[in-house]
């Protein structure tokens, strides 16, 4: 098994969301980070104080699939961030020892269905 | 405000035809020089407080509930359009707004007399208050007009190119039909009712505000993404602002504390409540669910459409238009924005155009003798409604048109829109460098 | 209204035990024509703008106090509930609310003289303000009362029974209290002193938020769980709006702009300044940190305090009661309500009922006959604050009966409660379809 | 106020170098007993409601702008900072501190005669209003000096030595300095203009705000550290309070609903439009950007330089009092700061110190006869420009050596700062023991 | 040595909290995100705009355990945040190549006695 | 690869950024958490309400490495984010099977480079 973790322009969120449905992977979490990348960096200023900042908000989301569906959810994913400009993000893939389902207690549920 | 809406109308009624020119002298606010009638401090304390809540609609009033209303990454731009056209329009009217709507001038457009407030001495009255008070009392009203239509072309217009037509916009649109209703012009000569700037305020920003999300054009990504408000507990917040800064735009019109202010501010409330309920009702029915936002949109539709009635209605009356204006507002925000599919961002149009054409139409209706002196609809005056199409009428008119030709120009010349990754990346960071909140 | 207050007070005091028939005559309002008393601008311009104040203290002042101390997922609901009770409550007012509280009836309750307000024109006068105006003022009055009472069954109650409890109330309990204590009825006859509300207000909505907590029971997981407030930040605004308000609340209840207005004013904010130091202090001392809920908890502790006191006591009387309010208040939140166990969400009744029992005693205490005309306790009056406790002990048992059996009714029909899922995810999403933050 | 200070100059002009003493006795405002003027209750009812929008300012508007600005570990406590000097400050000034600024006392400071506000009675009249409406807008006055130094030490300074300091700051700086201008002391005397209060307020405050930074030394990390305001948006909500409440404080000024607070109030809308607009074109040239935090940052530096100015200068003076002040303040605040590298943390004296005494001077310079009464520079009198100066230098050296003393012995003793563990876990947690927003 | 991330009803984190303390795991991170799940998909509206909205607000937990104490770790978790309804979460166990403690520089630290 | 997280005192995340910065790791994701550690309780009270809580926030960042750079990543982010006084906070590294660029598609990006 497989977690997936992306990081995506924020508003590509919605096409990412179909992309996976349409995977049958109906469950994801989101959440909003700051991303630092070096090339998109500003400088802010507030009264007196001038400073460089090189975050920008995005959305990361991570969900886990089976070994056989990982690369065409990457896929898909990638397919559906995509925007093709600077700043569209990264997909990273981790191996997953074990998952569990908090309701039913099932180990290594059928993450594939999910 | 009413004093001179009332008077223009008491004046058509008895002497007929020849009102305009005569109205338009005994109207006229001369703003060059002291008056002699006696100064009274109640009324002045009234219209003293009411000019600071009229400010406060503006600021924080409007900030919040359109704030509340766009994405995280418009907030501050959000705010920032309504300060700063707080600050450019003030100035504008002290240097030459309050004089074209105000001076002496024909029955169109006032005059130059009073470019920088030139004439306006300590001791200068208006009625029974200073014209210091009056003046500023008007620039609040000035201040807010171009203020609301920030709502239309939100999350997307140039900063610069928003400044410019603010401030042209105040001068060529807003000054001329202040001065058709109030500072002597035909609208008033011809009995048009507007007590408290239905027609000068409401539906003038409310038509331009359409005109701007028209020529502006949608929102990236409107339709396939979900702009959900970031926070409707500000909205919620600036409308309750907007609710309580009210009673100075609608009472304070009096220009006096007399029992029309009074009655003024009774049926300001009602009404309010009224649409609130109404807009909240219609909602539960038809989607399962009374939201909040529609409770507030309703109370703001309801606040807009009383405005022109304020001094003309009782409180059975001012309930009648809040209900109705509760619904309509509904249908404008709703049906008539997904058919027409046009993005006006925050229903600048659809909450004060529709509310304030449905206010001033049904001031015709409801207009009671008793309390204005003048007889609406259901009193048997048939007239005094067609008097009032004809006011919004021309006032639609006038508005698209001279705000279509401001828009095309500017356009033309700094363009009125960010470009595409300034949009995507919000216009707090890409405008003005900064975000409303530090994650 | 301490006009009403003080002349009933007076009354009592000269004819002996006649009073009450004869102080319902004199004290009556007549919603119902035109008085002949001159109109006095000043006192107009102060009752419309404390108007405009007391509306502030519901909308937004209360809103956010309350919206504050609740969790994310019931911040919209809470400023629903406080925004649809002030739209609700103006309308029930409008129709039978002010003509059961103020038009002619007997020592218990007013007639139907004025249903819809009929009979108030522009120059019916009260006093020397137009009745329009008092009327509205009024009806502020009546907006705050159902408001404060949300406080109690915050996070659980269903929105329909809310609406239904609220409309119930304000015309079965709040009217004729109100009808009492300012509209002719018996306890201003009895010389019950209440200046601004305490009793009206305060007390009664603190006792039936007191009963409504016990009839709908605890939150979910209360006890088990920890609810910290989710915004304190808001809720500091909430307060400090409040706060603003209060003057309105008042001087306002004056109904003039003359130096019982100004000493009203002066204690209101020096008992909220005691009040807010004095349970701070307490707090440092039994806790070890001043909390910045401990710091608005105690202001408007006083301010509910000083309410029934403040046109009757001198500004070291004030003081005092904002000290001892403050550390009552302090001992209501905390050991009083984990005593008796009842989930009195944010402490409708151990700030508002606390704050205005305290305060209604002690304006028997403290009341100085150089500024109201009743002298109290430390002036050798001792009777006084029998009489006070006598006024509030009839108050509290009228609202606790009626309240409980509004309750028990809604509770058979409609329902009182949402059901457990709702209320886990949170009544912005279950009840309104929204949240207050977009993440 | 502005009564007194012009009446001061007046008195001046006319007599002379003996008008020290003779002003003191006939600008002397006796807190002990009623005067026989007559009330007048319009002038009442905007002195009522001047007061409410002081107490706006405080809480919730400081309390907002300020609380925006600060990271958001410290946030409730910037928030119980201003509202805790609030409370604080209110009970002072009626133990004491009303007494010493405008009870009889000599030429520097009044006396013990109003101690517990003695002699203050509900027909005591100051002028036309009763005197316990005075006072309570003079408490409103002395609320917000202290809590505008708030700004210069947040994020730092223990609660308990706060508390110290501002009591003792009301009484041996703020009260002095009070009845130096408007108590009867010498500098009304000497003909020193202030209307509304740069000098006893903004300078006083922006002075002890720069003394305390310097006193207790950078935040840590200060200058390694980006400390970005955790949320424009509650300061651009702040500042639009700031802005509706100065209304009161200006236009209140005139002790009057009349002509003169008409003017005061239309130059303070002309000069905060002017400043806003004059800082972003600046920031805008200058850093390619206009930011809202700058919008705001000049909207207030031109309310502060307009402070003293607003009764003396017509409205273009107004403008250009603003226009000037704008740049000013964005000097104070950017280049100054800078320069001189210490950590005002909020700019206290950047704006508000820097704001007033760009206003003090150029109302010397703007003043007109035909406003208040006293010409300035423009008019040919140059003395005027002088003698502000010297009312600003002089008030700068005692306050500075005053609170650089106190902050001395408060520093030996109770300790300024709190420890670095506390001061990285934020004030919030380490002070208060809670949170301003619920993750 | 694990790493243990799990997605929780947000009103469960305090009996997870005293679950994980109880094992003598007292520290960990917790953070809201926004869960998509089909299941719990409804629609909002806003004025016009209609939408239909999938997302939740749950609790996301993470922390590092030995080998030995994962599988109670995992069961521990698992009692105290089950509620028994839908929307329970799940929990997900990934290898943990290392850890290191800033404040000591200690590489794989006591994480059994963390 | 490695995926590296960190939990950091959120103050000192400039001086992380600049010695991530120094390796070429120019681009990170960043969120504010919140840390449970039972040596940082304290009780919290609202009104009646006494509550002993033990979250105080914290930054965590991620990214990812190459595994030649992965120790020097850790050793110099460890030096970096040290203030020597608990709380400091924790690294943890995982293996990362494979990560996608969004913009350009490329598998294993170089993320060295990055
Ligand atoms: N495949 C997945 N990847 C990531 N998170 C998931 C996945 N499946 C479920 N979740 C998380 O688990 C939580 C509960 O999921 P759900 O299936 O709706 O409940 P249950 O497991 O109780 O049926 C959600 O918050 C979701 O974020
Ligand atoms: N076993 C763990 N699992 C997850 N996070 C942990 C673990 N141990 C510590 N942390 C994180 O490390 C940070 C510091 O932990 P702590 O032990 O209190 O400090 P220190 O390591 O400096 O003694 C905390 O923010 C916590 O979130
Ligand atoms: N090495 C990395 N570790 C963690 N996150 C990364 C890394 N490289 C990029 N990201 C994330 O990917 C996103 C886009 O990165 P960037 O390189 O700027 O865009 P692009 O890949 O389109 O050129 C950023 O939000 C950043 O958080």
């Amino acid at each position: 098994m497989k977690y997936v973790i992306a990081i995506i322009q924020s508003h590509m969120l919605e096409d990412v969301k179909d992309a996976l449905v349409a995977l049958d992977i109906t469950t994801f979490t989101a959440i909003e980070v700051r991303r630092f990348g070096g090339s998109e960096e500003h400088t802010e200023f507030y009264r007196a104080a001038e400073y460089s900042v090189g975050f920008l908000p995005k959305t990361k989301i991570e969900f886990a699939v089976s070994d056989e569906l990982a690369d065409r959810a990457v896929k898909s994913l990638r397919d559906a961030a995509t925007t093709g400009s600077t700043g569209d993000g990264r997909i990273y893939v981790l191996e997953l020892a074990k998952t569990v389902q908090i309701r039913t207690g099932k180990a290594d549920a059928d993450v594939l269905a999910l | 405000m009413a004093w001179f809406a009332g008077m223009g109308a008491v004046c058509r009624r008895s002497i007929g035809t020849v009102s305009l020119a005569l109205c338009a002298i005994v109207l006229f606010v001369p703003p060059a020089g002291a008056q002699d009638s006696a100064i009274d401090t109640g009324n002045t304390a009234w219209m003293l407080t009411s000019t600071a809540l009229v400010i406060l609609m503006t600021v924080p009033g409007l900030i919040l509930f359109y704030g509340g209303l766009v994405r995280k990454k418009n907030v501050l731009a959000t705010f920032v359009q309504c300060f700063a056209t707080c600050a450019l329009t003030s100035v504008i009217w002290m240097v030459a707004g309050y004089s074209l709507a105000f001076s002496e001038g024909n029955a169109f457009i006032g005059g130059f007399g009073a470019l920088f407030l030139n004439g306006m001495e300590v001791d200068s009255m208006v009625g029974t208050i200073p014209e210091s008070v009056f003046m500023t009392f008007q620039m609040a009203f000035a201040v807010i007009a171009p203020a609301l239509i920030t709502g239309a072309y939100a999350d997307r217009m140039k900063f610069s190119a928003m400044l410019v037509f603010n401030a042209l916009w105040v001068l060529l649109v807003y000054a001329p039909v202040c001065h058709w209703v109030w500072g002597g012009g035909f609208l008033a000569g011809d009995g048009v009712l507007d007590y408290a700037g239905g027609t000068v305020v409401h539906i003038n920003a409310g038509v331009a505000g359409l005109v701007a999300a028209l020529v502006i054009g949608k929102r990236l990504r409107y339709g396939s993404e979900h702009f959900p408000p970031h926070s409707l507990a500000l909205s919620i917040v600036g409308a309750a602002l907007l609710w309580v800064g009210w009673f100075g735009f609608n009472a304070g019109s009096a220009l006096a504390a007399d029992g029309r202010a009074g009655m003024a501010m009774a049926v300001t409330q009602i009404a309010a409540a009224g649409a609130a309920l109404s807009w909240m009702v219609v909602e539960w029915a038809l989607r399962g669910k009374p939201s909040g936002l529609g409770l507030i949109s309703g109370a703001v539709g309801g606040l807009v459409a009383i405005t022109p009635a304020a001094g003309f209605v009782s409180p059975v009356g001012g309930l009648a238009i809040g209900v109705i204006a509760g619904a309509a507002c509904y249908w404008g925000a709703n049906a008539l924005k997904r058919r027409m599919k046009y993005d006006d961002s925050l229903d600048a149009f659809g909450i004060h155009g529709i509310g304030g054409i449905v206010g001033a139409v049904l001031t015709g209706v409801f207009a009671s003798e008793a309390i204005g002196g003048v007889p609406g609809l259901i009193e048997g005056n048939v007239g005094q409604v067609w008097q009032q199409i004809w006011g919004v009428a021309i006032t639609m008119a006038y508005c698209a048109v001279v705000t279509w030709g401001m828009l095309f120009l500017i356009g033309k010349t700094i363009g009125l829109r960010v470009d595409e990754k300034a949009e995507t990346i919000g216009l707090d960071i890409s405008l003005h460098g900064e975000r409303a909140y530090e994650m």
